[in-house]
């Protein structure tokens, strides 16, 4: 175990899955000599050459269709897209062949392609740098996604990510690269938590409380500070957005009787909507009170000094708390 | 305007050339007679699979009549290492390939969403989106690169794919990394019903010098011709002297499918200027010339192509119907619980109308 | 009134719009000599000119793009998507630019931009012909999202949609575009219902069933035949799918405590997710059961052959009223 | 190789040319002077940025040093009623057009998205996403096509910009609709850190021909060429004789962003040869040739200079942050109720506080 930022964690299980496989290639803009502008990338190029670790034209489907025709014939890609909101010029390539390509073929071909994304805000940045896009990805069969909170989860989940034959969108929350966790790089994959389980970030019996990528920090803030009032919260760490681990979430629920849902990005079609709806579904007869998602506004990502007003923060996702603890006052 | 390659004019003349004779120079009577076949075969194919779609058997059909030659002449020139990623017209093209006619037709009956093994064949499914497989043949030429290998990526593309983003950033790609791969642009004239003067006011083949792609235009409706060319860029390419594009020029001489009506849009004149262009009646005349063109060779080819068209016709119809829980297959490749869930309840909703 | 198809009505619409307004221009592939594919635009370059109705290059970013900048010039750009799967090319223009620009420049740019696309599937077509890919637009805030179920509302939505000064992303279903209706192509917009809101298409008590688009007439067959088994269903046409009419919604479903959401489109994360999150949200005590999400699976858009499979169709639609009726042995 | 367009060599000698010499016969010492002055201006706008950034006042800064010439040429050249799409980094266009100099840095100090009112101005708010603006000129070009107007669109893209499947699909659509605009590319060596011989391995004035779309490389660091050839450009595409594409040679001096750190990817030899072609010392030094840099001149450019620094520090500080409801407004035109029930909800949560 050493003491690593998600960056540097993130660098470590990249160069584990270059060491352990040859068939792993990095491609991305600036992520070569540069080391990328978080340095995820950092000395990997140096480590494993141009071949493997490539510095590409700056296009972002370009990017994406290459990776795609390195997966056929028989690379691991795993493509950087430099900011969340650079993906989009790729989203026909995702879309289309990185997710359909296994299921087009009969499972001739499979596309092992891991995306990874920076994502979210809470960075002070310019537009376009704080985006959540989960949504797209979860509502296109096809792809995995995960985002994770904890370097260690970075470090691992990555690697899983990557040896996956199934192409997986990974995000990586910008407002976490700095911090720092113990991390065990060479963790055996097979011991660790599978890609496509949540982890229980925190015991608790009286709401439960969702949340991923950037939220999981603010949400276990929350019940340490719902505990002071003594009010008992589970946090579940989702860890994959897609497939979601309803087994985790709805034994939970099914417990609590109340479940908050945080979520970065805008609300409408969200991954917090499809949380709310499934677990309506599967524990209807346990709510106590309507599954309460507290997000992001359904605006576009606004300037830095408005981010506060946006992003969901320890005091909205108590106030949802209180909502669907039905305390008297709060709902809308 | 750069000039057009042509070794068998439209009059069936053999047309010399110091730069491209050499590269065709193998081709005896019987390799001829061998590329006559497969033409005759495949727009036997293309008109068969055309009737069958008239006839219910087939939902649609994107014929590639009048592109015999551009088809032929390239797939031909390909070693079986090499690997094909197409558009949906190069039928001509897969057969060369080896993918079994029958197989041709899969896709186009509704029955599933890719008609072969692509390993098996070295050709991809072929693509629907407009350009996007440039981007794949692309990247699986680096692979061929990174394994040191020298089997080359083809790219089939349309004049109307040249206006598409990922066309260019491909060149892009291509070019930086002296990836071994070739774009051959079909320049049929029409994308649907769109001349191709509409995507561009210059020669396609004019395009990707700016790229640092070295182009030339070709005779699309001359075999001869279209092997020369891909032959000389399958060379650089396998030499390790990166990408090469070719624009093929022909014309569709059929709709853009089945679905299509194209007198809304071109006239008849334009169309019979083209009937005099024919891929296959040059060459036969070549033949003809050479003395290599008999009864026997056109009674051969018939044969074939009457074989083929009676496998066809048999074989597609004995296409069983997918069975309806396949829809929730190989959509991932690993283990996905929630995919399973909504499987299993289709299932019981399903078994509820058995019951 | 004159009876006309789908696909007829909105040739009337467009004509209409060319000759109201001047700044109206039409932009897409095939859409003048050839009329569209489906021909939609059929006859209107000959009357407008190839200025008023553009053929443009093989290239939807580029469409989207160049009409964005023609917005900026004051012109009001309607442009075809010739079909659902050709949208994504130009995701990067409608999410970043046209969805972005009015609040990127405080108001100062209006994009008036209708981005019509053929939707949805049930016509036995080729892949990539038969996308219903409306959640990606609804979960990116600064566009409107509708869908049209009859001749009349296709006629009249156009129109309101092209008159509006937000962009608009208006699906018309393929399978619907030769059904015939009584069209009034000259009803004055502000006499017709607003943008925006929805349709009760038929009245009843004990389930509300809430569709759109191609669903719409399933719907209602549905309701049909529940009748004779004496269930009275609500069909509410949705028509707008973002934003959501809850008002009609919720009203609804206040008084039948059971809600059936029917959707074309994958499950997950998509439109139903939405309303059956919000219906949850706002009519909790009022509710039954929860609400049902009748969908397409979560799958890439399967071959012709399978497509039965995979849309919802009348009798899907009554397994799921029979589930939020609590009929025994139904529940998943 | 094309030939590079200069009429102003790095000495600061001016070179005689035929054919350019007629566009900026017009410019008189005191002409030449205004053009010094404006690249003082801004290069001490870009300082003061950069250093209010590292104040932290600013979240971000983009400098433009070194390209000074680039864009006063180029922006000097263009009419009220020309329209500017840029990038980021085009501040010094900006300047041109009349944008307030604290309105430059209001986007990057984080209070909201656009500095500017685009139609007061005659430019766009600057776009982030690479390339996307080159189809918003072509686009608004076409609009000024059909008023009738003789106004052109100038879009800002920078070499890394090249590869962007946009950029290209601008140039098509450019072409074929024959649109009065001008692709002004500042090669400025790097995209972020990537040189620009990963983007093409040709030079990128070359790219444009395959469009059909003429196109110049022209000495970027050379104030009286880039204004010849953006003249040039200008008249083409007033008299209707559609687009045009300029590569403008130069360098970015500074870092990417002051976010950047460049010596991670590039030596200080490279810089000292730039450092050797300043845009502003060889304009000075033509000056001084001519005897029209005097005490007079430096200090006046001083003064203007000093002025529009302290008018920035004194603005930009001054500048209030958004209210916090104004994070729902203008993100449509017309009333959506949903959004306001949000705003609503938002706008309560937040009184609980004051309460
Ligand atoms: C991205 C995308 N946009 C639009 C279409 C619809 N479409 C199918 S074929 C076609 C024309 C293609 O023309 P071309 O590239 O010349 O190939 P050809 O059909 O002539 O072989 C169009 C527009 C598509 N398949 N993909
Ligand atoms: C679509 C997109 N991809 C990636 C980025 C991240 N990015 C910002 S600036 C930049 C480099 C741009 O280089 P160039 O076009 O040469 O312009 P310059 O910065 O040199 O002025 C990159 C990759 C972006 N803004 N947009
Ligand atoms: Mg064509
Ligand atoms: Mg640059």
């Amino acid at each position: 175990m050493t003491a690593m930022t998600m960056a540097g964690a993130l660098n470590a299980g990249l160069r584990r899955a270059l060491t352990d496989d040859e068939k792993v290639v990095l491609m991305g803009e600036d992520i070569g000599r540069l080391g990328g502008v978080y340095r995820v990338t950092d000395g990997l190029q140096a480590e494993f050459g141009e071949r493997r670790v490539m510095d590409t034209p700056l296009a972002e489907s370009g990017i994406l269709g290459t990776a795609v025709g390195l997966a056929y014939a028989g690379y691991r890609p795993v493509v950087e897209i430099q900011f969340d909101g650079f993906v989009y010029p790729a989203f026909d390539q995702i879309v289309s062949q990185v997710a359909k390509m296994h299921a087009r073929t009969g499972g001739r071909v499979r596309l092992p392609i891991t995306i990874r994304i920076p994502v979210g805000g809470g960075i002070g940045a310019a537009e376009h740098h704080s985006e959540s896009p989960e949504a797209y990805f979860a509502h296109t069969a096809g792809l995995r996604v995960v985002s994770v909170a904890t370097p260690q989860d970075a470090c691992t989940v990555l690697r899983q990510a990557i040896a996956s034959d199934d192409p997986v969108v990974f995000f990586e929350p910008k407002r976490r690269y700095h911090v720092k966790g113990e991390v065990d790089d060479a963790l055996a994959l097979d011991a660790a938590l599978p890609l496509g389980e949540a982890r229980v970030a925190r015991e608790g019996d009286q709401v439960t409380l969702i949340a991923w990528g950037g939220m999981t920090g603010v949400a276990l803030d929350a019940a340490e500070a719902a505990a002071d009032e003594g009010v008992s919260i589970e946090v579940i760490d989702l860890r994959s957005l897609s497939p979601v681990d309803y087994d985790t979430v709805t034994a939970s629920v099914r417990r609590t009787g109340r479940v908050v849902i945080a979520q970065e990005g805008p609300r409408e079609a969200g991954i917090a909507s499809e949380i709310a709806a499934v677990v309506t579904e599967r524990c209807f007869a346990f709510l106590e009170h309507a599954p309460v998602r507290v997000t992001g506004h359904d605006v576009p990502y606004p300037p830095a000094k408005l981010e506060k007003h946006h992003l969901p923060d320890l005091d909205r996702l108590l106030y949802g708390v209180d909502q669907v603890l039905d305390r008297a006052g709060v709902n809308a | 305007m750069p000039k057009t390659i042509q070794l068998l004019d439209e009059h069936g003349v053999r047309t010399a050339s110091k730069h491209y004779d050499p590269l065709v120079a193998d081709l005896d009577a019987d390799a001829l007679a061998g590329l006559y076949e497969d033409m005759v075969v495949i727009r036997r194919i293309d008109t068969e699979a055309t009737a069958l779609q008239r006839q219910g058997e087939l939902a649609l059909w994107p014929p590639l009549l009048g592109q015999e030659a551009a088809q032929i002449g390239s797939g031909r020139a390909l070693r079986a290492d090499d690997f094909v990623f197409s558009s949906y017209r190069e039928n001509g093209v897969a057969y060369c390939r080896g993918v079994a006619p029958v197989d041709l037709l899969r896709v186009w009956r509704g029955v599933t969403a890719s008609g072969w093994d692509p390993y098996e064949v070295g050709m991809a499914t072929p693509q629907v989106i407009i350009g996007a497989q440039s981007l794949h043949a692309t990247g699986y030429a680096l692979g061929m690169q990174n394994d040191g290998s020298d089997a080359v990526a083809i790219a089939y593309i349309g004049d109307g794919a040249m206006s598409e983003g990922d066309v260019n950033e491909a060149m892009v790609f291509a070019a930086t990394f002296q990836a071994p791969v070739i774009f051959f642009c079909q320049n049929n004239q029409y994308a649907i019903s769109e001349p191709v003067s509409l995507q561009t006011r210059v020669p396609l083949a004019d395009r990707p010098a700016g790229f640092g792609i070295p182009a030339v235009r070709v005779d699309g409706n001359d075999v001869l011709a279209v092997m020369a060319v891909t032959r000389e860029s399958l060379q650089r390419a396998r030499r390790g002297d990166g990408p090469s594009f070719i624009e093929a020029i022909t014309y569709r001489m059929g709709p853009h499918t089945t679905a299509d009506d194209p007198t809304r849009y071109r006239d008849a004149a334009e169309l019979d200027e083209w009937r005099g262009r024919d891929p296959l009646a040059r060459l036969r005349t070549l033949l003809e010339t050479m003395g290599a063109f008999g009864p026997e060779l056109e009674e051969r080819a018939a044969a074939r192509a009457d074989a083929v068209a009676a496998e066809l016709r048999a074989g597609i119809v004995a296409v069983p119907d997918p069975a309806p829980l396949s829809v929730f297959a190989n959509v991932y490749a690993e283990p996905h619980p929630e995919l399973d869930r909504q499987r299993d309840a289709y299932a019981r909703y399903l078994e509820g109308f058995a019951s």
